[in-house]
């Protein structure tokens, strides 16, 4: 027995409640016939791109997005094949990333997917593809182990296996580095794998490692490791983690008198780290296959075309992407088909000899990368080769 | 049938079951008026034990599910005996750091892997297409591929799980101790001068509902062939939460339909993916604000009852006509 | 003798809410404590339902010392209570309430509830029926399927008083149970007293009715600035000097 | 290296304590852990950064201004996320999921107004290094290490000293009491949020300051850690919030310098439940148990 009143404001807020619902329905409803009208033709090939586009990563999945766009529009002009891309934002989860997979799959129906951002995204979303049949490549999964998860993964990203032993034993040969210290961010999988290979490449080349020190992703106190580390006196710092945390690790080290060089994993691998860091960036050393400064047509007309679309510098990232989708126009060419998954795979699989921004490329035998990485050192607020 | 055996939407409705048993999760501790914000610890616990017995140990994944939710009951016992004295804010404040410590555990374990996570989880999917080949199925059954059977097989044992939790959950609400946990809920103190036992009440809820978000993270991990210490994090928490508070939390139905709503809504809505957050944000804010019981309570469902029961009232009474 | 406080003190803070209260309570009678507002009596009944522990002195109830139990075991020993400030439980509906009273008279676990086994079953059963009753007795039960914050305040004290009753208790303490009450429903309540009486229990009772104390009650205590000032039948109360000095100040002596 | 690590503790348990005050304040008055406070200090940093990079400004007019949107902030959330609640009779977990709500939604509009990196205040205001022997400390630190404790101070006075202080302590009593009493409540409660707001937003550009680095996850964070204070000094205590800041940073700090660092983010939580367990009132609340 309610009593008039009382009952009226029940319904209200239960009105309130309903409309809530119902207005969320109705944009989803507005959203579901836009994305339905997207018609193709037949050298139209659709690929799915499930990226990290917002949330603490989308600086990451925005890079790759542009580099996509970039290199869809050069291709689209030109006229052979178009080339349609269907964005899925991931978040960087992993359910997420699952589940735009499938969605690109089995409702958009792509013959192929770029993507997804991250390496434990692609640990769960790889086999999905893998058991549809549909070619899944990464631009950016470096971790150890991506392509193992299917047959149908594949990935352009340099691994951190390739990379960083490069670095290290360039890096121990010119410093003559004996013993060293050891940093990683432990919550990211990407960063841990590296700090895994920097281990590795370290007892190969028969340096001391004094102490090993962990952080978490966008952590922002670095003090108490550095303190620690500078009173060890290394010959140098190794550092696993993504270009954020590196850039005020070396602030605050070269604040507290650290002044050895820094050797990276790939988050060095960005112009960001001199624009946070400044002056403290310079001695970091990382390995890229991507090098800004390097005497190439094809290198500078892409910085040139991507600073006047977004008007900033293209990273790695970016880079890669871009690379990416010419590899993939070059398979489908071959395959002579915009829909056939299992000829674009295997076509793919034969890519041998692409040149890219990224420099020389091809697929090895587990759909990993064979491309060479320059190793780079930061000289006067520039990545410059390390000779 | 078309539209279940598409692998997306197939996909979809197993999230909603996950999440579904998440919802129950956190209504189990809510029926006492308790907060945990460390569901999402537990649901790791759960994910992380279940999926290491199965490939360490080659346990089955039944046994190996349920050995995961026993592991997080005992952890939830060892919190909630110190805690669930206090004041409730003290249980959400501690199950949230408890979601925490789990998260860094995890993070330098060995076994866990740290944060590359457990890839290679034998997922249930491939494991029943196997046993189906085995009985003889290899080349499927009545137009469906042995693949489709096997998924449909997977959603079967996930609805017959919410099934079951649901079950339970309406038998007990509608039991001596359904009426037990509705007085503690209403007024712990009056509950306690009544004769209730209010501490071992809340303990039981609290340690139930970590199991249950255990079960959750054992099918989940068995689902998504990757586990890695992201995936329960606190917004994951927070995620949880928002399935009773939309749904709400004061029968059943509540963060069944939170988590339906919850996990169809992001699919419906991807191109607004960017906003998701803060409408979620919004979500919390504007229940509290108007509907605090949620869109689901018990008047509601008393209504719709009565409803129903008029209209099939009007049919029987024009039927013989 | 079933209830017996010795030297019962409560301090808050630095602050004495009772000093060394002792009296008695005897089988089947209705004891009242009066005193002015703030004197320590919800504190008292406080302290014997095992809400809050006495700082000093023993509380004894069947010969056996009830200080330290936690106020689930008290109702179970036989001790319940109604509030001041009503607390029912307002979702639930009247019956619900009155069941749950039951709760500690019965036994079903999860297990039985699951099921709903006939033994189960046949306990439900018996606590609906004699809820039912209880709510016939204090005279509510056509309102029985109303959510309970939708009774009038009257009718809330009378649900209450059947809540505890259904824990079947030895003693049954009430707190201002006319509070707000018109005449009609004091007189009303004051026979489902006394019928509580004849049906054998022993009531303590909180009032400020003194017309209602001084006819219900067999005996008193009056509780002064945390003080018991003085004990005894109601005629004797009335005239006991030091009580009319706490009541109407030191002038009217 | 132990006295640098000293001072490295000392920094950042000062930056925990200015954001525990502002948790302890709300609660002590209100009896609410407010969620959002830390967003409303992620978002102090971020208006602090603009009025210093976008509009020049002196960094302490900066400060100002910080505080004047924290205090604007916590105005809204009181009005939207509080009041509502205030007016009937909810569970007591209400504020604590609205204001969750609210440190979403905050957390998520960071991220679409400010962009996911994190951004530096210029080397110009970021304050020199000062060494003294081998130690080496930022002006920064000194700044935020007496920033706190001066509002420690002057927040323990103002409570005990003043009209204003007075009628806040006794809403913290009871606030039908209150009401009683003539004390505009509505008033009190929106000054108390609006206040600890605009300390969490000056509490943000400091740690922006000293870390030098500012982004829309530093609220998460920040408020988790702020959490493990509130409890570790107990509920609503001001002196608690202070020292329990400092005994966190330092437990921190020397967690990394003597165990390993890959723990370090566990010692807080760790703590908690260590203080739950043995002393639940908080190092420095009064003997009353947590009822």
């Amino acid at each position: 027995m309610i009593s008039f009143t009382q009952g009226r404001f029940v319904k209200m807020r239960w009105m309130a409640a309903v409309l809530l619902v119902l207005s969320m329905v109705v944009m989803a409803g507005c959203g579901g016939n836009s994305a339905s009208t997207n018609k193709q033709s037949a050298n139209t090939a659709k690929i799915g791109v499930p990226a990290y586009l917002s949330g603490a990563g989308a600086a990451y999945g925005e890079a790759i997005r542009q580099g996509l766009e970039l290199a869809q529009s050069e291709i689209n002009a030109k006229g052979k094949i178009k080339i349609e891309l269907i964005f899925e934002d991931t978040k960087g989860q992993k359910n997420e990333a699952i589940n735009a997979v499938n969605k690109l799959i089995n409702k958009d129906n792509v013959v192929a997917i770029i993507g997804p951002t991250l390496s434990g995204e692609m640990f769960a979303a790889g086999p999905i593809a893998s058991q549809a049949g549909v070619v899944i490549m990464g631009t950016s999964t470096t971790a150890e182990g991506i392509t193992e998860v299917g047959d149908y993964v594949f990935r352009n990203a340099l691994p951190e296996s390739l990379a960083i032993p490069n670095t290290v034993k360039k890096a121990t040969a010119k410093y003559n580095l004996k013993k060293v210290a050891v940093m990683y961010s432990n919550n990211n999988d990407w960063a841990v794998s590296g700090y895994k290979t920097f281990m590795q490449s370290l007892k190969q080349n028969g340096v001391e490692v004094l102490t090993v020190e962990t952080f978490a992703d966008k952590d922002t106190d670095f003090s108490a490791q550095l303190t620690k580390i500078a009173s060890l006196n290394p010959d140098a710092v190794m550092v696993s983690s993504l270009y954020q945390e590196a850039s005020l690790i070396l602030k605050k080290a070269r604040e507290l008198g650290i002044k050895v060089p820094f050797v990276g994993n790939n988050g060095f691998n960005s112009p960001q780290l001199m624009k946070i860091a400044g002056a403290a960036a310079e001695g970091a050393i990382v390995s890229s296959p991507w090098y800004p400064g390097k005497d190439d047509a094809k290198v500078q007309a892409f910085i040139k075309a991507y600073q006047a679309k977004y008007n900033k510098a293209p990273d790695q990232f970016a880079a890669q992407s871009y690379d990416a989708l010419y590899i993939m126009v070059n398979a489908l060419e071959k395959a002579g088909s915009t829909t056939d998954r299992k000829k674009l795979r295997d076509n793919l699989a034969q890519i041998k000899g692409f040149q890219g921004v990224t420099g020389k490329f091809a697929f090895d035998e587990k759909r990993n990368p064979a491309m060479e990485a320059t190793v780079l050192i930061v000289k006067n607020g520039q990545f410059t080769e390390l000779k | 049938m078309d539209f279940i055996l598409n692998p997306y939407y197939l996909q979809i409705v197993m999230f909603m079951a996950i999440n579904a048993v998440l919802g129950i999760s956190i209504y189990l501790t809510l029926s006492t008026g308790q907060l945990s914000l460390g569901n999402a610890g537990f649901m790791s616990i759960g994910a992380y034990v279940s999926a290491l017995l199965t490939i360490k140990a080659g346990a089955p994944i039944l046994v190996s599910v349920l050995c995961g939710g026993v592991a997080a009951g005992c952890m939830a016992l060892l919190i909630g005996l110190p805690v669930i004295r206090l004041q409730g804010i003290y249980l959400a404040i501690a199950t949230l750091g408890f979601g925490e410590v789990v998260r860094v555990i995890v993070l330098n374990l060995k076994i866990t892997n740290g944060a590359l996570g457990i890839s290679g989880i034998p997922s249930m999917a491939v494991i029943f297409g196997k046993q189906l080949s085995e009985v003889g199925l290899s080349s499927g059954m009545g137009g469906l591929t042995l693949q489709q059977i096997a998924n449909l097989l997977v959603l079967l044992v996930l609805i017959a799980v919410v099934a079951v939790l649901v079950f339970f959950c309406i038998r007990v609400h509608n039991s001596r101790v359904g009426r037990a946990l509705a007085a503690i809920k209403a007024d712990e103190k009056a509950a306690e001068v009544m004769g209730i036992d209010v501490t071992y009440y809340k303990i039981l809820m609290f340690c139930l509902g970590a199991v249950v978000a255990a079960i959750a993270g054992g099918l989940a991990a068995h689902l998504t062939f990757y586990i890695g210490p992201k995936d329960f994090a606190y917004h994951r928490a927070v995620e949880i939460l928002l399935f009773a508070v939309l749904g709400g939390s004061d029968v059943v139905w509540g963060p069944l339909l939170g988590a339906f709503l919850l996990t169809a809504l992001p699919e419906v809505l991807r191109f607004a993916a960017e906003y998701r957050e803060m409408i979620y944000g919004a979500i919390l804010v504007v229940m509290m604000a108007f509907r605090p019981q949620g869109l689901l309570s018990t008047q509601t469902l008393r209504y719709i009852k009565e409803k129903l029961g008029r209209s099939r009232v009007n049919d029987t009474s024009t039927q013989p006509g | 003798m079933i209830l017996q406080l010795n030297q019962v003190s409560k301090n808050f803070g630095g602050l004495a809410a009772l000093m060394n209260v002792s009296f008695q309570v005897n089988r089947n009678e209705v004891m009242g404590i009066i005193g002015p507002n703030g004197a320590g009596k919800t504190t008292l009944f406080n302290l014997i339902t095992g809400v809050l522990t006495p700082s000093s002195g023993d509380i004894i109830y069947q010969q056996q010392s009830i200080v330290g139990l936690k106020p689930h075991k008290l109702t179970e020993i036989g001790l319940a209570r109604t509030f001041q400030n009503i607390r029912i439980f307002g979702q639930l509906t009247v019956l619900e309430n009155v069941m749950v009273g039951a709760h500690v008279r019965s036994k079903a676990g999860l297990w039985h509830g699951l099921w709903k086994t006939p033994f189960a079953r046949r306990e439900e059963g018996n606590i609906k029926q004699r809820a039912l009753e209880l709510l016939d007795f204090v005279g509510i039960s056509n309102h029985a399927d109303d959510t309970a914050e939708a009774l009038s305040y009257g009718k809330q004290r009378r649900l209450e008083i059947a809540r505890a009753l259904a824990t079947e208790p030895e003693i049954l303490l009430l707190d201002e149970p006319t509070a707000g009450m018109n005449e009609t429903e004091t007189t009303e309540l004051r026979d489902l007293i006394q019928q509580i009486q004849v049906m054998g229990k022993t009531i303590l009772l909180i009032e400020h009715d003194m017309h209602l104390m001084m006819s219900v009650c067999d005996r008193l205590a009056v509780i002064n600035f945390g003080k018991k000032i003085a004990e005894g039948q109601p005629d004797q109360i009335q005239s006991d000097p030091a009580v009319i000095e706490a009541y109407l100040g030191k002038e009217a002596v | 290296m132990f006295w640098q690590q000293v001072v490295n503790g000392l920094t950042l348990g000062s930056t925990y304590a200015l954001i525990a005050l502002g948790y302890t304040l709300i609660f002590g008055v209100l009896g609410i852990v407010n969620m959002a406070h830390g967003e409303v200090f992620m978002f102090g940093a971020f208006v602090g950064l603009l009025l210093v990079t976008t509009f020049q400004l002196n960094i302490f007019v900066a400060i100002l201004g910080a505080m004047i949107v924290g205090c604007l902030l916590g105005v809204i959330l009181e009005q939207a996320a509080l009041r509502p609640l205030r007016r009937r009779s909810v569970s007591h977990l209400a504020p604590l999921i609205s204001t969750i709500g609210v440190s979403i939604f905050l957390e998520s509009l960071a991220l679409r107004i400010f962009g996911p990196q994190a951004q530096a205040f210029p080397a110009s205001v970021a304050g020199q290094l000062l060494s003294i022997g081998p130690l080496k400390i930022s002006s920064v630190q000194i700044l935020i290490l007496a920033v706190s404790f001066g509002l420690m101070l002057i927040l323990r006075f103002w409570l005990q000293k003043t009209r204003i202080g007075k009628s806040l302590r006794a809403t913290a009593e009871n606030i039908e009491t209150a009401n009683l009493l003539g004390v505009n409540t509505n008033k009190i409660i929106v000054m108390t949020v609006a206040l600890a707001s605009g300390l969490g937003a000056v509490a943000g550009v400091l740690v922006g300051l000293a870390f030098n680095a500012v982004e829309p996850t530093m609220g998460v964070t920040m408020g988790f850690k702020g959490l493990a204070v509130l409890i570790m000094g107990g509920l609503g205590n001001v002196t608690g919030a202070m020292f329990g800041g400092i005994i966190l940073g330092i437990a921190e700090v020397f967690s990394v310098a003597y165990g390993s660092s890959s723990y370090r983010d566990a010692v807080a939580f760790g703590i908690i439940i260590i203080i739950l367990l043995w002393r639940p009132q908080g190092l420095f609340g009064a003997q009353k148990g947590g009822h």
